[in-house]
């Protein structure tokens, strides 16, 4: 896709803010999800909000919408302060919200989810109004909903559930609409047209704020970007200006790379996991469409590819977490048999985005549980070696999991992992929303870890700079299938620019 | 005077009200199920080994071991053939399997409560005790059954505690109650330990069963009674939270004493479901629970 | 087992014809029994009205009239039973219903009695209430005959039964109510306080527990802080936990009183012994002769049925031979006459001499409390038996004390 | 939305047959009906709140205990007319019901579910304890009844039950009840759409217990009494979420359904004597684990396919 701006428009710009945010903070315990963003809307703007998983926008969107309530700060519309009421209100006052995941009636048709969104919040509403109904399939046919209009959400398409939720937002007619992640899932004709419908929305004179990963998908579509990381602004302005901007680069693809790949010869022949044409549906939406990779025993491969992109749907599926087209072998046995589990005690080990750890139990304990297949001498001395890998766990050995901070529980999620001696190692972005210092930290032990031992690493990651300097091959995904494959040092000249 | 009587009474009212409820608790913990068929489950127990001993002549520790089975037969067949279809099940919507297996097990329980009447009638029956006479305890005079009752339930529950905190497959359970997808990462399959913990379930349920039938004695009426205390119990301690239901036991069974005593015996139970609604509404996750 | 199963299937079909009654004969008299056939109180209604009704027809029926028996199993539910009775005169067409030993369902039909007009005789519900209402609204309610002693009687013949044998053995001065906490309990507690005093003993302690109650220990602690000598008991709902408990803690105060389960010839097996030394008021006992017709009565049902009658048993078969003869003197079944008649009765059954309260007394159309009249057995579950203590006339032993009562000193 | 149309038009000949039942059916099965169809109120009530609200209620039977309490204590104690009576019961009831709405908004699943369990627990003790006034356990009886004539009393019952229904599915299917459904099936996304998700449940939960309590207390004036037993006791509340599921959960008329079949089955195995509930319950067992979707959703299934 190509980077075409297009410049706003010279009345959004000298349009008053229809909405203004101050200070806005929230905070869950300890954790400051959003810290003191400052944020203005105008009408008849499109605004991209964008930050990697975990870095607050959702968190912000919520804010606004009356989701969630916040912990300081405050939140205009029209200057009126909407700061703190209940979502219902602050739909009344004007403001829409897209989810990213369709949430219709799934009992009711669709025309009775439009008509849903066109009623008034009234106890008394017990005869149904033929002009709502009217107005209701005028909405249906604008969306390209018209020939569906009787069937219930379960039976459409994945895009056309996406279209209700945007029939809905136009039957609410807020003044300011939040658009959460616009175009996940779509194929590129739905995000022609989807893009059309919300510059429908600009045309109107509304206000509208798309949530998304990262620029390069609302490029095409936003007047203005503004980029948030672990929860503060880092970059504001046009989308060229802040895929320009130095920090923006760092945070999704990091500083310099240096590569260090052994070439694919140097391996066995016969691959020890080979993925071929798998496809993955979530409900409507296809998450993996015919991915095929493979992984030779002691190599260290990286997948690349934005949030959303699909790197966790694909070791889930190899995991045989979701269910799959396609086939996937393991030394060659086909897993589709095989149970989570029973993969996991065959050797592939996955070390999973969400971590997944055992938070009321110590660090000891759950490195333990990783050892659990190990007579207990063994995994006493594989547990010695994982603390010289990583000396802080031993520090904190006695410590509940749930206490340790965000790098120290990475540590220990791979450091389970590996207590289960793994023939593949599947690492799902280990970067996530962890400061740099933790990072080289982390990729120093990668380092280590690849050069004293034989071990097989499959990395899943959005930062190039973290994992192209271990990977001797890497893949690129890029909404849900592989378009590129190729050792790291001919990443930056052949993908580098239109990765972001 | 009265202290130490409430002390000493509510202590093993209280220690069987615990066991009966952390097998209930635990299973919420590890698999989500809230298990309505409790009640029927320890009824069968307390009625097995009061049949097998009173009725068809097997010596009352052989009674009380075939009561014990019972309770952990039961709770496998409670799950394999009503727990597990349902969650199995691709006909219920994922957003009802609770109200699903909420139902199915209430029926389930009736139907037990229903076989257990048809066959024993509902007369109350009490197990005969292993253990008879009393002692004086600083000056309360104590049934050793109800000394037996409390020390057994503590050795139980220690046991229970050592398993999951100290033994390697214990700690499997703890750690699966936790986060599933974590064991299951770990090469740990859910089914396995789904059975393992139903089996523990049914063991717990079978000796609260059975201990129930020697200190107070069932019947088939008791069937509902237990059930909600259980849940009560469980849902005060917060739910999932085996130390919780623990605490949750002692506050009521120390609360229905102390009300039979201070106040009426007539009043026993009020003040304990006084005190769960108003939990409910101040701190709906209870004592210990997160949310 | 199997027998069992036989037995309750048998008493749970719907409708039993009793005599295959030749075509010839006149209309036979239809008695509805409305009882729930689990519980052993309650079986025992239909099999002893069975057993009257064959022998009655054996010797040729009321009048050449053969009595035909239908059973309802209302599984001691108000509504069960009120369907029952709606069933049974609507659409069985029965001349009278012998309904239930619980105060909760016959106090259910009473209206219905009255607004279909069929007599409604109850075998074995304690309530005052039903009597009351009698009286209240003698008009409405006539229909309702209480065939079985007040709480009110009951509690008198406690505080007689009493007065006559513990008192001097126990050397006892006061005593302990403790009571279920249920309406039926109501009037008995009430004349507990009354008629105690009276018997010679302080009433010291009087404990109302929840129906739910599973742990006595308190209401024991409470009970022994007071010293009485003696606990007097209403109880009905509970009976097993509270006798096992009292036996288990070594509760060293001898228990008489109304318990409803004790009454039961199993009560010694549910709980294993522990009703050893417990007294018990109970209108007949298995092996007493209250009059002549008690042991052939209690032995036929044992041969036919397989078990003791319960309570309700001996006033259910009564109650049949008493409406038999009522129908014989009133010369109809039609309702108003056979009230009249029924009034009247005069009849000696298994349980003592049957006599009816007149519509100006309290308790009207329940059965008259006294000597010569009805009273009840105060029994003791003795080594697995039940052993009659009083009235002296019928004893079949002495009282023993209970293991954790110790004798009485100078 | 010609559904509700078409719905009718089935209904409407069974309810003609229904009504014409008392010139050929005995008296007794005429009672037996008159008491379903209270039943029926019931599971209709209940589904309203758990199909369309989302809210699981294991206490139906505190909501008709209410009524039924409320109505027949000031006619036995005070001898006030039955409408009056009926009127204080259903209002009594509604105050529970708001009650009850309160720690639904707050909480979800099985907490909410214990509270209900816990209302139920609440009362029953209650009317033991303060059973001068209830007549406890023994049951409290009404000196007054709507009337004695077993047709009467079937009519009274079946046009209560069709006036129930068609109020309630009137109200589910209405837009108001759309937004209910919203606010059930997700309170989120129905707040986000501008709906005061609090007022509608709230709301929802008055309808219910209004019809719930003057079910309650009409119950009481067709059978001359009231007792924890038959109303209160939580049985009756399992029988009627067993109704409602097994006839088809978010229907209403399933729930009518229902609870017709529960007690015809219990009729029809009579002779099974106290083994009948253990059928009855198999069966519902087996309804839920193979037919999820209940009776009436077997029906559209068919119709679907």
């Amino acid at each position: 896709m190509t980077v075409a701006v297009k410049p706003p428009t010279a009345a959004s710009v000298r349009a008053e803010p229809c909405l203004t945010v101050r200070g806005l903070t929230k905070r869950y315990g300890g954790l400051v999800a959003v810290k003191g963003v400052d944020l203005d809307l105008r009408p008849g703007e499109i605004l991209g909000l964008i930050g990697p998983n975990g870095s607050g926008k959702s968190t912000v969107m919520k804010l606004v919408m009356g989701l969630e309530k916040p912990s300081a700060g405050s939140i205009r519309l029209d200057g009126t302060e909407i700061a703190g009421w209940p979502a219902h209100k602050v739909a009344r006052a004007g403001i829409g919200l897209v989810f990213q995941h369709a949430r219709p009636l799934m009992r009711q048709t669709v025309l009775e989810n439009i008509v849903l969104a066109l009623l008034p919040d009234s106890l008394l509403r017990l005869v149904p109004d033929p002009s709502v109904t009217e107005k209701a399939r005028a909405i249906a046919e604008r969306v390209g909903l018209g020939g569906v209009i009787d069937r219930r959400p379960g039976t459409l398409a994945f895009a056309d559930l996406r279209r209700l939720e945007l029939a809905k937002a136009i039957a609410r007619d807020p003044r300011v609409v939040l658009v959460d992640e616009p175009f996940a899932g779509l194929t590129g004709p739905e995000v022609a047209t989807f893009s059309a419908l919300i510059r429908g929305f600009r045309d109107e004179g509304k206000a509208v704020l798309l949530v998304d990963h990262n620029v390069k998908s609302v490029s095409a579509l936003v007047d203005r970007v503004f980029a948030l990381y672990l929860g503060e602004r880092i970059a504001e302005g046009s989308a060229e200006s802040v895929m320009a901007d130095p920090t923006v680069r760092r945070v999704y693809l990091g500083g310099s790379i240096e590569t260090a790949a052994r070439p694919e010869a140097a391996f066995k022949a016969e691959s020890l996991l080979s993925v071929e044409g798998v496809d993955v549906l979530y409900g409507k939406a296809q998450a993996l469409r015919g991915v095929s990779i493979h992984v030779h025993e002691g190599e260290f491969v990286s997948v690349v590819g934005l949030n959303g992109a699909g790197k966790t749907t694909l070791f889930n599926a190899v995991s045989n977490l979701v269910p799959h087209a396609g086939t996937i072998r393991f030394g060659g046995q086909d897993l589709a048999t095989l149970s989570p589990a029973a993969i996991a005690r065959a050797g592939i080990v996955q070390v999973p985005e969400t971590r997944e750890l055992f938070g009321d139990l110590s660090v000891l304990e759950n490195l333990d549980l990783g050892g659990h297949h190990l007579p207990k001498a063994e995994a006493a001395k594989e547990r010695e070696k994982l603390y010289d890998l990583f000396p802080i766990l031993k520090a904190r050995e006695g410590q509940s999991a749930r206490t340790l901070s965000g790098g120290e529980q990475q540590m220990l999620t791979i450091a389970r992992a590996l207590m289960m001696r793994p023939r593949l190692l599947i690492l799902d972005e280990p970067t996530l929303s962890l400061a740099p210092v933790i990072l080289e930290q982390l990729s120093k032990a990668l380092e280590r870890l690849r050069q004293t031992t034989p071990i097989t690493v499959l990395l899943g990651e959005q930062n190039v700079t973290f994992a192209l300097p271990h990977a001797d091959r890497v893949y690129v995904l890029e909404q849900a299938k592989i378009v590129w494959e190729g050792p790291p040092d001919r990443f930056a000249t052949e993908m580098g620019a239109a990765y972001l | 005077m009265i202290g130490l009587q409430i002390l000493v009474d509510g202590f093993a009212i209280s220690a069987l009200y615990a066991l009966g409820a952390m097998g209930f608790t635990l299973i919420f913990g590890v698999s989500g199920v809230l298990n309505l068929s409790h009640g029927a489950l320890m009824v069968t127990a307390a009625v097995a080994a009061w049949a097998a001993s009173a009725q068809y002549g097997f010596g009352s520790y052989a009674g009380a071991a075939i009561g014990v089975l019972c309770g952990l037969v039961g709770a496998l067949v409670t799950y394999f053939a009503v727990v597990a279809p349902i969650e199995r099940s691709k006909a219920i919507p994922r957003a009802e399997k609770e109200i699903f297996v909420l139902t199915g097990t209430l029926l389930w329980g009736i139907m037990i409560q229903q076989l257990v009447a048809y066959f024993y009638t509902d007369n109350p029956k009490t197990v005969l005790p292993l253990i008879e006479g009393v002692v004086e305890l600083a000056g309360v005079r104590t049934p050793r059954n109800e000394l037996f009752t409390a020390l057994v339930c503590w050795v139980v529950i220690a046991l229970l505690w050592a398993f999951v905190n100290k033994a390697r497959a214990g700690k499997v359970l703890l750690a699966a109650s936790m986060n599933p997808r974590g064991v299951t990462l770990l090469g740990h399959d859910m089914g396995r330990i789904y059975i393992a913990v139903w089996a523990i379930y049914g063991l717990l349920a079978g000796i609260a069963g059975v201990l129930l039938g020697m200190f107070l004695g069932v019947s088939s009426y008791s069937v509902g009674p237990l059930t909600a205390s259980a849940f009560s119990i469980v849902v005060l301690g917060g739910l999932g939270s085996v130390t919780g239901s623990l605490i949750a036991a002692y506050v009521v069974g120390y609360l229905e004493t102390a009300t039979a005593y201070l106040v009426s015996p007539a009043y026993r139970v009020i003040p304990a479901l006084l005190l769960l609604v108003a939990v409910m509404y101040l701190r709906p996750q209870g004592f210990l629970g997160r949310r | 087992m199997f027998d069992k199963v036989g037995r309750s299937l048998s008493a749970a079909v719907t409708a039993t014809l009793v005599l295959h009654a030749p075509a010839w004969a006149a209309e036979p008299v239809k008695i509805g029994v409305i009882a729930e056939a689990q519980s052993v109180a309650g079986a025992s209604i239909p099999q002893a009205v069975q057993l009257a009704a064959d022998e009655i027809n054996a010797k040729g029926g009321v009048d050449g009239r053969m009595i035909q028996v239908v059973t309802y199993d209302d599984k001691s539910s108000a509504a069960d039973a009120v369907r029952a009775f709606q069933r049974a005169v609507s659409e069985d067409k029965v001349n009278l219903v012998i309904a239930s030993y619980v105060s909760e369902v016959v106090l259910a039909l009473m209206p219905w009695s009255a607004r279909l007009k069929t007599p409604l005789i109850t075998p074995g519900a304690a309530s005052n209430e039903i009597s009351a209402n009698v009286h209240k609204d003698y008009a409405r309610n006539k229909y309702t005959f209480h065939g079985y002693l007040t709480s009110h009687a009951l509690a008198q013949a406690v505080c007689d039964s009493a007065k006559e044998t513990l008192v001097g053995l126990l050397k006892a001065k006061s005593a302990a109510i403790m009571s279920e906490d249920a309406a039926w309990t109501r009037p008995l507690d009430a004349a507990y306080e009354e008629c105690l005093p009276k018997a010679g003993l302080k009433v010291v302690e009087h404990v109302r527990f929840s129906p739910d109650t599973g742990d006595f220990t308190p209401i024991y602690n409470k009970i022994e802080a007071a010293k009485p000598d003696l606990i007097v008991t209403g109880i009905a709902h509970v009976g097993v936990q509270p006798t096992v408990q009292w036996q288990n803690q070594q509760v060293p105060i001898a228990m008489t009183g109304v318990s409803g389960q004790a009454t039961s010839s199993t009560f010694w097996a549910n709980t294993n012994g522990g009703t050893q030394g417990v007294l018990f008021d109970s209108v007949a006992l298995p092996d007493v002769a209250l009059t002549e017709k008690t042991i052939p009565f209690t032995q036929t049902f044992t041969k036919r049925f397989g078990g003791a009658p319960s309570y309700a048993g001996y006033m259910a078969y009564d109650a049949t031979y008493y409406t038999a003869e009522a129908i014989k003197r009133a010369g109809s079944t039609e309702a108003d006459k056979l009230v009249e008649a029924l009034e009247k009765t005069d009849y000696t059954g298994t349980v003592g001499r049957i006599t009816f309260y007149g519509k100006d007394e309290p308790f009207t159309h329940s059965i008259q409390y006294g000597q010569g009249l009805m009273t009840s057995v105060l029994g003791q579950w003795q080594s697995g038996k039940q052993v009659a203590i009083w009235p002296a006339n019928v004893a079949t032993g002495k009282v023993v004390l209970p293991p954790a009562v110790k004798p009485a000193v100078q | 939305m010609t559904f509700p149309l078409r719905g009718l038009l089935l209904i409407l000949p069974l309810l003609v047959v229904a009504a014409l039942l008392p010139l050929g059916v005995s008296g007794y099965i005429l009672g037996l009906l008159t008491v379903a169809y209270y039943f029926a109120v019931f599971s209709m009530a209940w589904d309203l709140l758990f199909g369309f609200a989302g809210e699981v209620n294991f206490g139906p039977t505190f909501l008709i205990g209410l009524g039924a309490y409320g109505a027949g204590i000031l006619n036995n104690r005070y001898g006030i007319d039955i409408p009056l009576c009926l009127l204080a019961g259903t209002l009594l009831a509604v105050v529970g019901g708001l009650a009850l709405a309160v720690p639904a908004l707050k909480l979800s699943g099985p907490y909410f579910g214990l509270v209900t369990l816990v209302a139920v627990l609440l009362l029953q003790n209650l009317i033991v304890v303060f059973s001068d006034l209830t007549g406890g356990e023994i049951g409290l009886t009404v000196p007054d009844v709507i009337s004695i004539d077993a047709d009467t009393n079937y009519w009274i019952a079946l046009g209560f039950m069709a006036v129930s229904g068609l109020i309630l599915t009137a109200i589910a299917r209405s837009p108001a009840g759309l937004i209910l459904q919203a606010a059930g099936q997700d309170p989120v996304v129905a707040g986000a759409l501008g709906f005061n998700v609090a007022k509608h449940k709230i709301a929802a939960f008055a309808v219910s217990a209004a019809f719930s309590g003057l079910a309650g207390g009409l119950i009481v004036f067709y059978m001359g009494t009231a007792s924890v037993g038959t109303l209160i006791d939580t049985a009756v509340g399992v029988q009627i979420i067993i109704a409602a599921v097994l006839g088809g959960r978010r229907t209403i008329v399933g729930g009518a359904l229902g609870a017709v079949f529960l007690i015809a089955a219990g009729e029809i195995l009579r002779p099974l004597g106290s083994l009948s509930t253990f059928v009855v319950s198999a069966a519902a067992l087996a309804v839920i684990l193979f037919v999820p979707t209940g009776l009436l959703g077997l029906a559209s299934l068919r119709r679907a396919s």
